[in-house]
């Protein structure tokens, strides 16, 4: 008889409910009749997300101690609580945003895997030795790169699906060498241990530390690993850009947090200086490339990246208001970004098409309320007052200049100012592009009125402008969150 | 004492402000009315000043009143505050007088215009900021007097502003002024980090304390104030085109009272001066030369207001040079005089222009005197007292100035000479002027406008004010003859400061009978030579083409000031747009965005759409991390 | 004498891994890289059971080289007539630039390991028998890495519903299809 | 009280976007909203003590972690500021009112939502607070401006946006630096720092602000492509955020930095004043002589403040009321021009007073003023400004006092370019005078400048309790 | 340990690895780029299984099978994706899939 290890399920229940979830609807794609799929999935799944954010909830208020569960394979601390919260409510807002997409086929299925890949978020970001971070790696991303494809009559969706793969199969790889080398220089796999095993200087430690740099930068998006990122973020399914782009950074941001802090303390004068390197090509390259796209989506799709870089730099400040700054930052960013590609999706259903900064024009005063909603988001994005964007870089700058970073709050603000020129060009796109160059809606009429992502944006925008205004008790949050780990 | 000065400084605000604020509602009779009865009632004020001060001893002839604190910062205070002393009195008298005169004139003269209650307003707001000036208690309120006297003026030349010449004279005449001005803050500023303050009294005591280069920087500053306001050269150009405005404009500001707020200053200030005796030089040196030139070109100016503009600058000259010397109240005597006689000779002016329906030119004038015998008298009058014939009044005043001039050593002398040559100059263009005008057959013009005398010269608003006048003109100068008797100057003494008597200069009584036999007889050579020319024309005009091109071109100052600093100015404002705004400033922005622009279009192209680049540029990425780790290591 | 047998399988086995890793990516028709990769994962088999991982090596030959290169064949087989492929192509920047980051990847790491070869690789731990047997692997599956397996299942179950789910066509295809036909 | 006059536009601002009234019932309310906001200034006023300094605070922790809060308050010159905004702020809206300005709700909500900000710039006692204001401006100034502005509205608002944006952000960047290593970002609390880089990062953002020159290059394109009554404010008020600015940072830093930095940052406000003069004596039309005149009126203003004496640096604030007054009054001017016209452009417009006697008159009146005659309120300020300036060298006010005569120049240029001559070729006979709303818009701001005129110590003597404040040292 | 040390197997791992590399950045057959990053994958699986006897403990034998079933995962999605994009009649040409860029 095997002694099975004792497992804390509350610590996973966040995860656990996903999958729940998950399950219920897989079963309810094939069992429930036709008519009541999609309401019966959609359901589900929202149910799952709250259900684990709840739960998420409660893990956090109860692990004022983080402590390792069996054998350094997750972690229960309010870290990952904290994350798996944020991760669930972007997964909530996208199923409100998604429900609107009346996604004819795979309707289960897509809610299903929108779960799985939730529950496989929530689980990562809990990760505590390189295996589980692997699987948890592998776990979202293959249900996202299913997600990304599922438009399969859409030429651009099996394209955005493919090139994900391949590029993320490669990352994945290069990440999977790389933890074995690390494995191989201190013969452990769990984050702890590796620091406490490592001699400081083991250059197959150092060269395991780059690959998994390079795979986690991959997956927040970070260049120059971020290439796929506006190819992907255009072909998939909006509502699913917008998941990626909010829960997917939270996940591999708050890892790369954990990892870098928990297993290579000693190599701390390496990593600060790459993570903060690759921060400052992020802001170059993210928002400089973002100034001449006309396409929305792709366009949101750098603003991504450089905002990968904006949290890198909470990250490359390896201390306790790093920590702060970056899971602060996440809330407003999560917000935003799910916001912007709610009213995205919005606009792609009302035109059929999809949406550039032409067809953008004058939505401002045709739809005042996602028109407002979304000026907000840009606000949000640019970092301006009455949006908790501001001070998420706030916090992000005074954890760099705290950590002797001082260059990169320059950088900071050179890629803000840049930054500016495209998020404004969303809002002129929506409300000040001259009468001649409007063109009428091109599916014409009025779309028919869609209560629940109206609902998800005003959630976003309740999101990003109170994440300003209340800015005590989230701060506390993350600041208990990154108290978890051990600076 | 201080009520009446407070009536004298606000009556004519009032009626500004009345005009002003009932708009079209009153007619434009009624707003002449207004301004008039409110610039008579500021006379009453003075007179109530005058009186209550002849009441008082010497001791007690000052008084400084506050209103409230004008202006305040850190240590630095200046009140709203009135200065009535025997000078201020004088010239409150003088302007309110002469003024209350002139605007009752112009109710006839400007009868008609369309816009009499713009231009009554103007009247009233000129008077009342003359007097601010000249009863401003500290240098800061005499500064604000100053520069609104200025802009009154501008407003008045600029009154007929449909044409083009007439706001381009006020313009120029508020510039020039404006550098006066800002001269003058200069000077103020280096009295107040200097001595903290500029209320007259404690500056001038502060001044005392001050090193020499201050007390000339000082004393510099407010001669360039002085020079610009009274149109002495170099900063002269601006009177001449001033006559651009209406006639009576002329006469009141650009005659009696606004122009010789310089002389008033240099009065004012005079402990200063005192300090700094080669700014004072300089100042008498800048008359002298002014009443030259202005009197060289007057001779060959066309028209009627020009002349009488340049024999302005050119009596100015005199004052300058009186109250750079020191001899105080002879500069303060002849610029009383002259506020009669050269306001009479305007007004004069003024009706042969309303006469001949406003031709100023005149070589198309002549034989007026048939047509208009009281004027021509009046003018007559006029010029007899600008040219020092006794005993009209100029004599008085400007034979006691180089009676001054000679008693005050080898730099009086030479100034003196000057002087004379101008008493010279000043009849023969003066009588140039009233003989081509008013005698000879009348000309072609003349005869069209003979309407006979059924009209009278003007209505009795007009000659009224000439009237008295051209009595004031006679009799102005007998309140002092020299070695005889001096109220005047006893008069001013009280404002001297820690000095027996404010003269520094007092000529003997020889000096004082040559200088008047010298003067008068250079004064009647040149009126006979006017005659020989321009009366009898016995004589032809002297032709020395180029010569007279200079003196027609006023000695080229204009064209001088255009070269050296407006046409630089233009140009140098075109190379900063061409040269800096456009390529630097907004080229800059272009060049940011351009590169900015290029920087993105190369991230796009290397966004293949490749994925295989993609793949390249996470395994070109990882590789250089990993031998930067290694190596950094 | 075993040693020596050992290393000629050890070569053998090696060079076949890498002759037939070289393989797959250099043959121009797709249905015989998955052969060679076949037998690369075979021969790869080999040296895991030489690493004392033999429940590693069996797993490999019938996971791996059995079930899923089965299933590749297959959908080759299935896609038909478009298996030839270009060896590579496309600009010719982007080869070189791959070949030299191959390299520049082999390089390093092997300068890594030839770091570390003098001392720390050259020792490995004495193990017994049973390192690596499907007892000692289970065992650790149910206990340590309990999660591992779990998680390990519930990859291949998304996977497999996304196999599913791409693989079918969609009634959107099919209507697009309809419409093409009908244009 | 001070919180009050801060959410009281913000919240009329939601009112106008919430409530479904028409433009014109929407810009009563904000009308409203504006003069209710004027009495509350009153109030404010009349409950000052002006012997004091910090007064009617508010403050309510925002987040502890570093130090930031909610902290709002009244020094004597910042209740001026805040009273200039009230009043040019009340004036736009009443003119926008006037006007029409389609959408009506969303254009007064944002006139509003810009009031709101303004007034919190001016009474932030709390650094990051103070930046929340200050961008918070931008906000509706680039939607004001991109959507109902001229035909090259797009690229001025732009330019305009990044500009003052990239200057905000390194004071950003500087108030983390300052704030963290004072250990609170309360302006009260924290002492003087004497880092240099940090000094610049501060004067970055108040240099695009103002603008000094170099850092003009958005400004003439704003102000031309601007609505006229938005041109107003961001001349009028806006730019005196700067002001505010500076005069935090002369009091937050060590003489010894403010001293390094003083002639280099006189140049270039003395370089700014000359330049904007030239510039604008060529300028083609009434905005652009306005926006180089504003221009060059800053450069007097920063001259004042970095003479760092008390004089100046309470010449720099009667004279930032004064402009704020006059460059108001003159974009409004110029937009009731070009409504009857169409253009500000010189070339077209000439002969407008004749006939039009209210319209010559508040020009005259204001141009008068803006050219500061002795005796203006503006004069008052300049006077001041190069009292103090001279201290530190004679040079800067011998160069201030050309400019004075350049400012002659150029604003006559303007008066006889729209008043006088003969009728230009767009001014069509009909164009009728000023109506009497437009007079009730323009006349009080005349009015305020003609009370100031008579009064400027009412601001000079009220700005700074005592004579040796702590915003400025002999 | 019988026969060559643990470095050899790391340099075929790392040989193999790079192969793996050079497939997927060469190839532009969608089959064959998913066949490179399985070699990707089974390299680092050599390493770990190396590493594992060369630390006598299981946890890169674990690894190494897990990493198994996520090849075999990811295998079935890419297959699956190649099958829906041959359905859709697009070329199988990675460098043909180029409408997403910029």
């Amino acid at each position: 008889m095997i002694p099975t290890p004792k497992v804390d399920w509350l610590a996973l229940s966040p995860t656990l409910a996903l999958l729940a979830a998950a399950g219920v609807a897989l079963l309810g794609s094939v069992l429930v009749p036709l008519w009541a799929r999609r309401g019966f999935t959609a359901l589900a799944v929202f149910a799952g997300f709250v259900t684990a954010g709840v739960f998420a909830a409660i893990v956090f208020d109860r692990s004022a101690e983080g402590k390792s569960l069996i054998a350094e394979s997750f972690t229960r601390d309010r870290l990952g609580a904290l994350a798996a919260i944020i991760i669930a409510g972007a997964g909530a807002l996208t199923v409100l945003v998604s429900w609107g997409e009346h996604r004819r086929d795979h309707a289960g299925e897509y809610y299903a895997l929108l779960a799985a890949a939730g529950a496989g978020m929530a689980f990562f970001v809990t990760a505590g030795n390189l295996m589980t971070l692997f699987l948890g790696l592998e776990w979202f991303s293959i249900a996202l790169y299913i997600l990304c494809a599922l438009d399969t009559h859409r030429a651009t969706s099996l394209e955005a699906g493919l090139k994900y793969l391949i590029v993320g199969g490669f990352g994945s790889a290069i990440l999977l060498f790389g933890s074995a080398l690390v494995y191989g220089a201190t013969g452990e796999l769990g984050f702890s241990r590796i620091a406490a095993a490592g001699d400081a200087d083991n250059v197959l430690l150092l060269a395991g530390l780059a690959m998994l740099i390079a795979g986690l930068g991959f997956k927040a998006s970070a260049a120059p690993f971020h290439m796929w990122t506006p190819d992907v973020y255009e072909g998939a399914p909006t509502s699913i850009t917008g998941f990626m782009a909010a829960a997917t950074k939270v996940a591999a941001l708050v890892l790369a947090l954990r990892i870098l802090v928990v297993a290579f303390p000693e190599q701390e004068h390496l990593w600060t200086i790459a993570v903060a390197v690759i921060a400052c090509v992020s802001l170059a390259v993210g928002n400089v490339a973002a100034l001449v796209q006309r396409n929305v989506k792709r366009l949101l799709a750098y603003s991504s990246v450089s905002h990968a870089g904006f949290m890198l730099i909470a990250v490359a400040a390896n201390s306790e208001l790093g920590g702060r700054a970056l899971l602060y930052y996440l809330i407003p960013y999560g917000a935003t970004s799910i916001g912007a590609f709610a009213v995205v999706a919005a606009r792609e259903r009302e035109l059929a098409a999809p949406v550039t900064l032409d067809n953008l024009g004058g939505m401002g005063w045709e739809r005042p309320f996602l028109g407002a909603a979304m000026w907000v988001f840009m606000l949000g994005a640019m970092g301006m007052p009455l949006t908790g964007g501001l001070l998420g870089k706030f916090y992000v700058f005074s954890a760099a200049y705290e950590a002797g970073l001082w260059w990169l709050i320059v950088a900071g603000v050179i890629a803000t100012a840049i930054s500016l020129y495209y998020y404004l060009g969303v809002i002129r796109a929506l409300y000040m592009r001259p009468e001649a160059e409007l063109r009428p809606a091109l599916a014409g009429g009025s779309p028919p009125r869609d209560p629940l992502l109206q609902s998800a944006v005003v959630i976003a925008v309740g999101l990003t402008v109170g994440s300003f205004f209340f800015v005590q008790p989230l701060i506390d949050l993350a600041r208990d969150g990154a108290g978890s780990l051990p600076f | 004492m201080t009520a009446g000065a407070w009536l004298c400084l606000l009556a004519p605000l009032c009626g500004a402000l009345l005009i002003t604020a009932l708009g079209e509602s009153i007619s434009r009779r009624t707003a002449a009315w207004i301004s008039t009865l409110s610039v008579f009632a500021a006379f009453a004020g003075a007179l109530i000043a005058f009186v209550d001060m002849l009441g008082r001893g010497h001791e007690e002839r000052e008084a400084v009143t506050t209103a409230w604190t004008w202006l305040a910062a850190g240590e630095f205070h200046a009140g709203l505050s009135l200065l009535v002393d025997p000078l201020s009195v004088t010239m409150m008298l003088i302007v309110s007088g002469v003024g209350g005169l002139i605007v009752l004139y112009s109710i006839g003269y400007m009868d008609g215009d369309p816009e009499e209650r713009r231009y009554f307003a103007y009247m009233s707001l000129f008077v009342f900021s003359m007097l601010m000036l000249v009863e401003a208690g500290n240098f800061l309120l005499l500064l604000v007097g100053w520069g609104l006297v200025g802009l009154a003026s501008y407003l008045l030349i600029g009154f007929w502003h449909e044409r083009p010449s007439a706001v381009a004279a006020a313009k120029k005449a508020f510039v020039m002024n404006a550098f006066g001005d800002a001269a003058m803050a200069l000077a103020f500023f280096v009295l107040i980090w200097q001595t903290g303050t500029l209320d007259f009294a404690a500056a001038f005591e502060g001044a005392g304390g001050l090193s020499q280069t201050f007390v000339d920087l000082v004393a510099l500053g407010l001669l360039a104030g002085a020079v610009a306001k009274s149109a002495q050269i170099p900063l002269h150009t601006w009177l001449p085109d001033a006559m651009e405005g209406p006639t009576p404009v002329s006469a009141l500001i650009h005659a009696a009272t606004m122009v010789t707020a310089g002389v008033y200053l240099i009065v004012r200030a005079h402990p200063i001066f005192e300090l700094a005796p080669s700014i004072a030089d300089l100042a008498a040196g800048l008359g002298a030369i002014t009443l030259l030139v202005a009197g060289v070109i007057a001779l060959v100016q066309t028209d009627i207001k020009r002349v009488i503009a340049y024999s302005t600058m050119s009596q100015i000259g005199y004052m300058f040079l009186g109250a750079g010397l020191g001899a105080y109240g002879n500069g303060m005597f002849h610029l009383m005089t002259h506020a009669f006689f050269k306001a009479l000779l305007f007004m004069a002016a003024g009706l042969v222009i309303h006469h001949l329906a406003n031709e100023q030119d005149i070589r198309r004038m002549g034989g007026l005197r048939q047509a208009m015998p009281r004027t021509y008298i009046a003018f007559l009058i006029g010029s007899l007292a600008l040219v020092g014939i006794p005993p009209l009044s100029g004599f008085f005043s400007k034979d006691s100035i180089l009676a001054s001039a000679l008693a005050s050593g080898g730099y009086g002398r030479l100034l003196f000479a000057a002087g004379l040559a101008g008493a010279l100059l000043t009849g023969l263009y003066t009588f140039r002027l009233l003989f081509i005008v008013f005698l000879g057959e009348p000309s072609a013009l003349v005869r069209e406008h003979d309407h006979g005398s059924a009209h009278g010269e003007g209505p009795w608003t007009m000659t009224v004010p000439v009237a008295v006048l051209t009595v004031l003109a006679v009799v102005g100068g007998w309140v002092q003859v020299a070695g005889i008797w001096h109220p005047f100057g006893e008069w001013l003494d009280p404002i001297a400061v820690g000095r027996e008597h404010l003269a520094l200069v007092e000529p003997t009584v020889t000096q004082d009978y040559v200088t008047s036999v010298l003067a008068v007889g250079l004064g009647a050579v040149g009126i006979a030579v006017a005659w020989m020319i321009y009366g009898s024309r016995k004589w032809s005009v002297p032709r020395v083409p180029s010569v007279q091109r200079t003196l027609e071109h006023k000695l080229w100052f204009d064209e001088l000031y255009d070269a050296v600093f407006y046409n630089p100015g233009e140009r140098i404002s075109g190379l900063l747009r061409r040269g800096v705004e456009e390529p630097l400033i907004g080229g800059s922005i272009e060049g940011v965005t351009l590169g900015a622009r290029e920087a993105a279009g190369a991230l796009g192209e290397a966004q293949t759409g490749y994925l295989r680049t993609y793949a390249l540029a996470i395994a070109a990425a990882v590789a250089v991390l990993v031998v930067v780790f290694i190596t950094v290591q | 004498m075993a040693d020596v047998l050992v290393w000629a399988i050890w070569i053998l086995a090696a060079a076949g891994c890498l002759g037939s890793g070289l393989a797959v990516i250099t043959f121009t028709n797709p249905f015989f890289s998955a052969l060679a990769l076949i037998a690369n994962l075979g021969s790869l088999a080999v040296l895991f059971l030489l690493a004392s991982a033999e429940f590693l090596a069996a797993a490999q030959v019938l996971v791996y080289a059995g079930a899923v290169m089965v299933m590749f064949l297959f959908v080759i087989a299935y896609l038909g007539d478009r298996r030839e492929a270009p060896l590579a192509g496309g600009p010719s920047w982007i080869s070189l630039a791959a070949l030299v980051a191959a390299a520049a990847l082999l390089v390093e790491i092997v300068v890594v390991i030839g770091l570390k070869a003098g001392d720390a690789l050259a020792d490995e731990a004495s193990v017994d028998a049973s390192f690596g047997s499907p007892g000692e692997i289970g065992r650790l599956f149910l206990t340590d890495h309990l999660l591992a397996f779990e998680i390990t299942s519930i990859v291949l179950l998304i996977a497999a519903v996304g196999g599913v789910v791409l693989g079918t066509r969609s009634e959107a295809e099919d209507e697009e299809e309809l419409a093409r036909a009908r244009a | 009280m001070t919180t009050a006059l801060i959410v009281l536009p913000l919240a009329a601002a939601l009112l106008v976007w919430v409530l479904p009234l028409p433009g014109r019932a929407a810009g009563m309310l904000a009308l409203l909203a504006a003069l209710a906001e004027l009495v509350l200034w009153v109030v404010a006023v009349a409950g000052f003590d002006f012997d004091q300094g910090l007064q009617q605070e508010d403050r309510h922790s925002w987040f502890s972690d570093l130090g930031v809060s909610y902290h709002v308050g009244f020094f004597g010159f910042s209740l001026w500021l805040v009273g200039l905004t009230i009043v040019v702020s009340a004036a736009a809206i009443g003119y926008a009112l006037w006007v029409d300005r389609e959408r009506g709700r969303a254009y007064h909500g944002l006139l509003l939502f810009l009031m709101g900000a303004i007034t919190g710039v001016f009474t932030s006692q709390d650094l990051l607070l103070f930046y929340v204001f200050f961008e918070a401006m931008l906000i509706p100034l680039y939607v004001l401006i991109g959507v109902w502005g001229g035909p090259r509205r797009l690229r001025a608002t732009v330019t305009f946006v990044i500009y003052t944006m990239a200057g905000s952000l390194l004071m950003l960047a500087a108030i983390i630096v300052f704030g963290l290593s004072q250990g609170t970002f309360s302006l009260p609390d924290s002492g003087t720092s004497s880092n240099e880089w940090v000094f610049l990062g501060f004067l970055a953002a108040f240099a695009v602000k103002a603008p000094i020159f170099p850092f003009h290059g958005w400004l003439v394109d704003a102000y031309r492509e601007a609505p006229a009554e938005v041109a107003a404010i961001l001349s009028g008020v806006v730019s005196k955020a700067a002001v505010y600015g500076l005069l935090i940072v002369i009091s937050k830093f060590d003489q010894s930095v403010l001293h390094d930095f003083q002639p280099y940052i006189l140049a270039f406000a003395a370089i700014g004043l000359v330049y904007g003069s030239l510039l604008a004596f060529r300028a083609p039309d009434i905005r652009s002589v306005t926006a180089y005149s504003s221009m060059a009126q800053m450069g007097l203003i920063v001259l004042g403040i970095f003479s760092l004496t008390t004089v100046g640096v309470t010449g720099a604030v009667v004279q930032s009321v004064a402009h704020g007054l006059v460059s108001a009054t003159l974009f409004l001017l110029a937009g009731m021009v070009e409504t009857r016209t169409g253009t500000s452009a010189f070339a077209g417009l000439g002969g407008m007073a004749r006939g039009r006697p209210a319209f010559a008159t508040v020009l005259m009146a204001t141009g008068i003023i803006a050219l500061a005659v002795p005796g203006s309120v503006a004069f008052a300020g300049e006077f001041l400004i190069l009292a103090g300036v001279y201290t530190v060298g004679w040079g800067w006010a011998a160069v201030g006092a050309g400019a004075i005569v350049l400012a002659a120049m150029y604003m006559l240029r303007l008066i006889s370019a729209v008043l006088h001559r003969a009728p230009g070729a767009d001014v069509r006979e009909d164009a009728r005078d000023l109506r009497p709303f437009e007079l009730a818009l323009v006349v009080p701001l005349v009015a305020a400048l003609l009370f100031l005129s008579a009064w400027p110590a009412s601001v000079s003597e009220r700005s700074f309790p005592g004579t040796g404040s702590a915003e400025a040292s002999e | 340990m019988r026969g060559p040390d643990v470095s050899w197997y790391l340099i075929v791992s790392a040989i193999l690895f790079s192969i793996g590399a050079a497939g997927v950045l060469l190839r532009r057959s969608p089959l064959i780029v998913l066949l490179s990053l399985e070699i990707m994958l089974n390299s680092a699986n050599l390493a770990l299984i190396s590493f594992a006897r060369l630390h006598g403990n299981h946890d890169g034998q674990i690894f190494a099978l897990a990493v198994m079933a996520v090849a075999a995962s990811e295998v079935v999605v890419g297959l699956g994706l190649i099958v829906a994009i041959a359905r859709k009649h697009l070329d199988l040409d990675v460098d043909r899939l180029r409408v997403l860029r910029g």
